[in-house]
């Protein structure tokens, strides 16, 4: 009953309406759809941010992707998730990357979607540069928060 | 000549290897992508990445705190015990932060 | 920074697309949106559903569901939320809820959506009818389960 | 004359309430709003529905199952013991099941 999980990487928008309407279409087993979207911010340690630049490694991304969503629809009884993360060039407000997950069971559609987002910040391979308002750059640090918040579904695993 | 023959066969056998920089690993090393003999008596990531900061004060800089530097081989995170052999693909970069 | 509650009850299906943008338009201070959209399934302890009914107290509803949100954004640093809810008679597929959250952080963002719907759920004077295929109707039954979703956002307080 | 007097009062000062019922509690009372002099001696949501059982099979059908049963008293979320009072809406129905 659950369809293979819609994986891409992509320089253009994504359409979040589309994206439900495309997980959830000519079904009728789903009871709900849990999401995550991440948006560039203006601000990074209280430093304006003029714009950001999305680095990815192409030949390991999808695959990376792929391993993601496969392991939360072995965790999870998912009906079908998708994972879109953009690349290049972005400025604050725009979009960065889109989760989605559905399942019979509204509990099971949420945490896979916290699920997807820790572990898409933690293993997949995208680099994030942010460019100020001074016109210095400089490359994002991992966090330990991320990191954490990753490791709580490995304990669980 | 006997051991000449030998290393030379062994140089062959070595292969090439094709490595990958990202991020701030790519701008201190000056490249994205160089292919290379597989260096003789290279077997794991942690050798390559000796061999590697030799080449150069570029490939010194990038890998001066190896503890934050992350690698895949052939597009799966690999520690520095991971074995490296002929025809490989080597990435290294920084911690991901994608999401 | 935050912006009121939009809170809405209605028979017409919402644009879930239309409210992630609602929600962001103009701003660039919002680092993530949790989202959760409840819809009909097609069974109920494994007997077909035709149709499902909602009925809510129209004097209480927005009231209630004002005062969920309220409690969401006294909990969380959230720059935004949106909650809408259908009433009447909704087909299998057919969207039923929508719960929308924004902040700076994304683990903000996710808790608050979950949060939302947990609330809903056990707070808001919402009740569910379902008419089976052999033409009996029944009225859902509120669930131990819903209540302990609820209660864990208690412990919190 | 005193004592009717008083009791004409009474029951003027008690004015009306409104009362609501929801789902099942509708179906069985067969009516989704009535609206009704204070009962006397009712000051609580346990009395008024103690009330409102003796009205007939259909109510008390309705509140045959008290500890499934929820209200509310203006809007608000009330339990057994929350006051009624003249003017008030009190409103019955089932635990929710929306979302």
């Amino acid at each position: 009953m659950s369809k293979p999980p819609t994986i891409r990487v992509q320089t253009e928008d994504f359409d979040i309406g589309a994206e439900f309407a495309a997980l959830g279409r000519g079904r009728t087993d789903i009871g709900g759809l849990g999401c995550f979207v991440g948006t560039v911010r203006d601000t990074a340690k209280g430093r304006l941010i003029v714009s950001m630049t999305l680095e990815h490694y192409p030949a390991m991304t999808e695959t990376a992707m792929a391993r993601i969503a496969a392991d939360a629809m072995q965790r999870w009884p998912l009906l079908g998730c998708t994972l879109i993360h953009r690349v290049g060039e972005l400025l604050p407000g725009d979009n960065i990357v889109l989760v989605l997950a559905a399942s019979a069971h509204r509990q099971a559609a949420l945490d896979a979607a916290g699920f997807l987002i820790d572990w898409l910040k933690t293993r997949a391979p995208f680099w994030k540069k942010e460019r100020f308002i001074d016109g210095e750059e400089a490359w994002v640090q991992a966090n330990a928060a991320d990191d954490e918040a990753a490791a709580k579904w490995a304990t669980g695993r | 000549m006997t051991d000449s023959a030998t290393i030379a066969e062994t140089e062959d056998a070595a292969g090439t290897i094709t490595v990958l920089y990202f991020a701030w690993l790519r701008e201190r090393t000056g490249t994205g992508e160089e292919t290379m003999n597989l260096p003789r008596g290279v077997r794991t990531v942690g050798a390559l990445i000796d061999w590697l900061i030799a080449r150069g004060p570029g490939h010194a800089a990038a890998f001066a705190s190896r503890q934050t530097v992350r690698c895949a081989v052939n597009q799966d995170f690999a520690g520095p015990e991971a074995p490296v052999g002929p025809g490989d693909e080597v990435a290294f970069f920084p911690p991901v932060t994608g999401g």
